[in-house]
């Protein structure tokens, strides 16, 4: 059972070298499920360096890295593949363990015409239907009354689906983060509350994004429980996510996760921490590396091997390469897709406008050749 | 056929539609045992229950918000916010989310909402009981905006508005919610999105309105045809997407067109139909197109009626368009 | 010092009957102030039952009372005058202790050409800059964040002024209520919330508002102390509010103040809560009327006599009748001010529908005489 | 004159009046120590400290609900919106709070609050780094909105509205912030509010701009001229008020006019200046006026360019309106 904990207690399953500490348990996990998670968070860590390269080098319009995070997107596991996911831009490793293709994903930050959204946002802003993974946007916070409204839904309809809800200490200072919660706690939803507590919004530290002892301690202001854990230990985020799922089921209500961990890259490609953070900082956070935490675990049990970590890599960058190759020589949309998707059928007005274009589209300008 | 106001046309709307789908889900700050402000979801709390007519916090923001993900579940959520001068708090979830999850998502996540919301003035409201605030969603893509004028429209657009996958704005003449009585058939019929309907034929002027607005039209087309001038009325009925034949041909018929809008004139969903017709049958304009508005200024309480565009002011532009 | 109360604790100096509870200590008042709170309390009590009775005669568009509510509007008593006061619509006593006159009140509900606020908003929408009561808007919830802001602007400035800023227990729902608190929880801003928890928004009781074991809690989430007060007990509210005001000069930062208490009337005059409400509940609170329990401790003090309390209603009702009739007949602003205060100077568009208004205006119209 | 572009005007603006003016704050996410996503407000920290310079929580209601505070108290608050974008979280706070407040205090309450916020797009920002909402702006009573297209303008206008005494939507075209270069005066000038700027004379057509799209209506114009079209160029610099004089008598002059607007067409603020010139000009127009706007979708990521009016699709339009 989850419970409110004092607002600077810390739940942790493994120490910063992989050991399961004195009194914590460790949740059971079949060996196979053990290795394919270490492989999805090795694959947000590869994938990420690679894009981020791509993007420095011109060839990528924009990206947003996950490193240091990587446990978080695994809180997924504790959920079954019905239930919602609604991400913001910084879990991707929550959408490769339900099945999302790196062709896709890197195809979405080409925006090009093999885009599963047609090129319509920026770089990292994916939606996955078929696997439950809800459409991201830019605008932060907006998520999370809309994850409260699909659980809500699903205990309407009768069925036992919930929802888990991804956002940053930032998103906790929105309008929408309150509002969200509260009708959560009103209407005891099934929804997951997973707070990825990174230390800084931009430029902006958590100290100067809310005055509260933690994140956790807002769940009081709803009525529901809050709990602070290790965002850096992957069996904490699972044990904790399962018993918040279950208590979800068990018609208990929403729970929030403050998962700690840290931004250790840029906000976005487009920023520049060494304006505004020491660089030693993010050093610091290096030694309860996730994955090396994991790593260490999965050694321990006789799970991992440097050969199957150097298989898997290789085989992991090799489709990286590939998918990246073929993403990157695939065209734009065609223009007149511009128009679709407004609405489920086209009014008069977006039917002259794409008409009106596609006339221009046919007389000489540089712009129409992609 | 029974007769029925604007309000009793809204309810009996929601009631047949969350008999016929379970799906049909409605939320909103007091809808429940109270049955709305307005009393428009009077009896569906005791119908359908707690889990399908759900009074909220008193946050606009969450009612819209939540609304969208049970709409991406697939539920068919009816929120309400209480006044439109309420419903800025969720502009971020309406333009931002709601307007633009089908297409940001590449046709994987429709969101079909319908906000119900009663607009304009003349119930002395002031600032904040009276707004009309639709061309801020008219600007939008990715809404349609319905705004009927009476009960048999306010029923079938409503059915249709709910069985429709897009995301509607149905805006309700709050000042005519028991004043506009008529005729409504019983039982399941359905009004088309989109479609204008012309309330009444005329020869020398077209004289455009929508929402509360079309019955001081039509008063002012009887005060006109009092001193024979022959008017033509068009009630828009939807405004995105908005009837652009109809119109289009009234103004080449008469090639004159008076547009009566109550929000504030610049910038008014009025302006669009001036530039739309303008572009269109400029050639068959035999005089400019006057605006009827209200004036922009914030919506006054003492004042309202000196405000509020009304049957003498709009005479006054048919005439002076007529002498033009 | 005020202190986070666990969720149930209620602070409380007067019992029922109006005694200085065992333990609590009455505030330190002298006898012609507590002869001034208690003859506002009056003043409002009896106001709104001549209003609300011109009202249901349709002499007056629209009315909102705060029966039973009377002590929390003395909250301004623990302040100075400079300090400023962002009323909602149910706190009219803090304008009348601080000079707002009865007259002036009237011909606000009346808009008419004497109205301070020139008939602009509906009743009960006063604006008093003089004695810094700002503005009173119909959004709820929308006065939080500048209250905030204003307090920060005092403290930016170098000044000791504070703000108090009052809403209802519906109006912690809004999203407003949360960035006005988190904010200030993150300046230390000298502001004061006060909430007027009175069970009810229109026909949602609080159990539908929230699923927090208090408001009071709620500050924690904000990292600032709320405490939970008897609403109908007067000196625990001026004690609370002299408390918070003196943390905040300190520069300790915000406080909330969850003032229990009971809306006995109905939301409003369009409202008619025998819909959804027990009859009995507001009966109940007769009991604890905070008019009538402070009566008892002024009594009992030497302070309250019969007599005096005759003179001084008849002395009120008389002003409120004279002002009524002077009000009512007191015809509407002229047309021509509706374009005035839109902006400082009038720009052309408002200066030619000004012109043609008042062109139109000439014609013959019914609808422009008053 | 020193030369700078549109990000240094700002930045310079800002200084100069914050050393002339005490009461003269910045809020806002990241405008600290940063210095502003965009950099606008870089170097301000340092020079006038955290009390004057306030990195805020990530909640736009609370930036702009705060600003108003401020305002009633005597400050003269200048926050920023990190992209016009995310500014509707403070709608409610903008439309219903800081626009009204003069007028509902029956004057008693003046609250001038300068709102920068970059807009437009071009920078490969899709939905949520491009959006142009001025529309929605200008049609709120008791709002100005200044949107600038260079430097000069940039700085002449941002002192003008810090100092004038109503809310301001000081709307920053970010695809030019750093390319729009030009000489702009050291120290102190004004730029006053509702003036526009013939930035090229013409006989033959006018076309009208705001903003970015200032630069491309150029372009189009250069093009023009090339083919011997002589084309009449106006930044309206000012949207509320907007210059109607100007506009009117360039109208009248030429007999034609486009309008060039990045924002989506339908209900935009370029139908305005249609509805405003037809009413003031029809019988001096030669054609009917074309508006080349955004397509009436969300802004998307890809296909930007196609989306936005380019100079190819303005010189289309003078043509056609100048053969009509
Ligand atoms: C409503 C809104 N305001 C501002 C922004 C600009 N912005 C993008 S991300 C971000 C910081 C988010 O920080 P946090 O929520 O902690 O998430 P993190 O980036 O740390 O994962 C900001 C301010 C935005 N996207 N949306
Ligand atoms: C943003 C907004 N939504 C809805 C309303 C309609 N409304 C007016 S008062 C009210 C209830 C307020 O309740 P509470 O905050 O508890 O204050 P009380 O009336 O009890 O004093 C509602 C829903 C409004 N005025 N503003
Ligand atoms: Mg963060
Ligand atoms: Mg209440």
């Amino acid at each position: 059972m989850v419970v409110a904990p004092k607002s600077d207690e810390l739940r942790r399953v493994l120490d910063d070298d992989g050991n399961v500490l004195p009194g914590a348990k460790a949740p059971e996990i079949p060996e196979a499920d053990l290795k394919n998670l270490y492989r999805n968070m090795l694959l947000v860590r590869l994938i990420d360096e690679r894009m981020l390269r791509l993007q420095r080098q011109g060839r990528l319009g924009f990206y947003m890295t996950s490193t240091g995070e990587e446990a978080t997107h695994m809180a997924v596991y504790a959920l079954r593949p019905e239930d919602w996911v609604f991400p913001s831009y910084r879990e991707p490793g929550a959408a490769f363990f339900r099945g999302y293709s790196i062709r896709d994903y890197i195809c979405q930050l080409y925006g090009n015409a093999a885009d599963p959204i047609k090129g319509r946002q920026m770089p990292v802003h994916h939606a996955v239907a078929k696997i439950h993974y809800v459409s991201i946007s830019s605008p932060v916070g907006t998520q999370i009354p809309q994850a409260t409204g699909m659980a809500r839904g699903a205990a309407i309809a009768g069925k036992e689906d919930l929802a888990i809800v991804y956002f940053g200490e930032g998103a906790t200072s929105t309008g929408e983060f309150h509002v969200g919660m509260n009708f959560a706690g009103v209407w005891k939803a099934p929804v997951l509350f997973f707070c990825r507590n990174n230390g800084w919004a931009i430029s902006t530290p958590g100290s100067k994004q809310t005055a509260s002892k933690s994140i956790a301690i807002k769940a009081a202001a709803y009525g529901f429980p809050g709990i602070r854990i290790d965002g850096n230990d992957i069996l904490a985020v699972i044990q904790t996510t399962a018993e918040a799922a279950a208590r979800a089921r068990a018609g208990e209500g929403p729970t929030l996760i403050e998962a700690l961990t840290y931004r250790r890259g840029a906000h976005s490609s487009s920023d520049d921490p060494s304006v505004y953070r020491d660089p030693n900082e993010p050093k610091q956070w290096e030694k309860s590396d996730p994955i090396e935490r994991f790593r260490r675990y999965l050694e321990r049990q006789g799970v991992w091997t440097a050969a199957w970590e150097k298989d898997e890599s290789a085989a992991i960058e090799a489709e990286i390469v590939r998918d990246n190759d073929e993403a990157a020589a695939t065209g734009a949309p065609p223009v007149e897709s511009m128009f679709d998707d407004v609405y489920e059928e086209m009014p008069w007005h977006l039917r002259e406008q794409k008409e009106w274009l596609l006339r221009q589209a046919r007389t000489k300008s540089p712009h129409y050749h992609h | 056929m029974p007769v029925m106001n604007i309000i009793q046309a809204v309810n009996d709307a929601l009631k047949l539609e969350m008999r016929r789908d379970k799906r049909v889900v409605v939320l909103g700050e007091d809808v429940g045992k109270f049955g709305g402000v307005f009393r428009a979801t009077s009896g569906l709390y005791e119908e359908f229950g707690p889990d399908r007519v759900m009074d909220t916090p008193l946050a606009e923001a969450g009612i819209v918000g939540t609304a969208i993900g049970m709409a991406l579940y697939g539920l068919r959520p009816v929120p309400e916010i209480q006044f439109a001068d309420f419903i800025y708090p969720a502009f971020d979830q309406i333009v931002n989310e709601l307007a633009k999850f089908r297409y940001r998502s590449g046709g994987q996540y429709p969101a079909p909402v319908v906000i119900r919301t009663p607009c304009g003035g003349g119930i002395r409201g002031g600032h904040y009981h009276s707004q009309s605030p639709e061309a801020y969603f008219a600007h939008t893509p990715g809404l349609k905006v319905v705004m009927p004028s009476n009960p048999i429209d306010a029923k079938g657009l409503l059915l249709a508005s709910i069985r429709q996958n897009d995301p509607v704005l149905f805006m309700e003449p709050k000042r005519v919610y028991r004043a506009a009585r008529g005729d409504v058939p019983e039982g399941d019929f359905e009004i088309p999105l989109g479609q204008a309907k012309v309330v009444r034929e005329g020869q020398k002027i077209t004289l455009v309105a929508w929402s509360a607005m079309v019955h001081t039209a039509q008063e002012a087309a009887d005060k006109a045809a009092a001193d024979g001038v022959d008017v033509e009325v068009i009630d828009l009925r939807t405004i995105v997407p908005f009837d652009v034949e109809t119109l289009v041909a009234s103004v080449k018929k008469t090639g004159r067109c008076v547009i009566a809008q109550e929000a504030p004139k610049t910038c008014g969903f009025g302006a669009e139909l001036v530039a739309t017709i303008c572009e269109r049958a400029m050639e068959w304009l035999e005089a400019p197109i006057e605006r009827v508005c209200g004036f922009d200024t914030p919506f006054p309480y003492t004042l309202e009626h000196e405000y509020m565009p009304n049957a003498d002011r709009i005479v006054g532009a048919l005439k002076r368009v007529l002498e033009w």
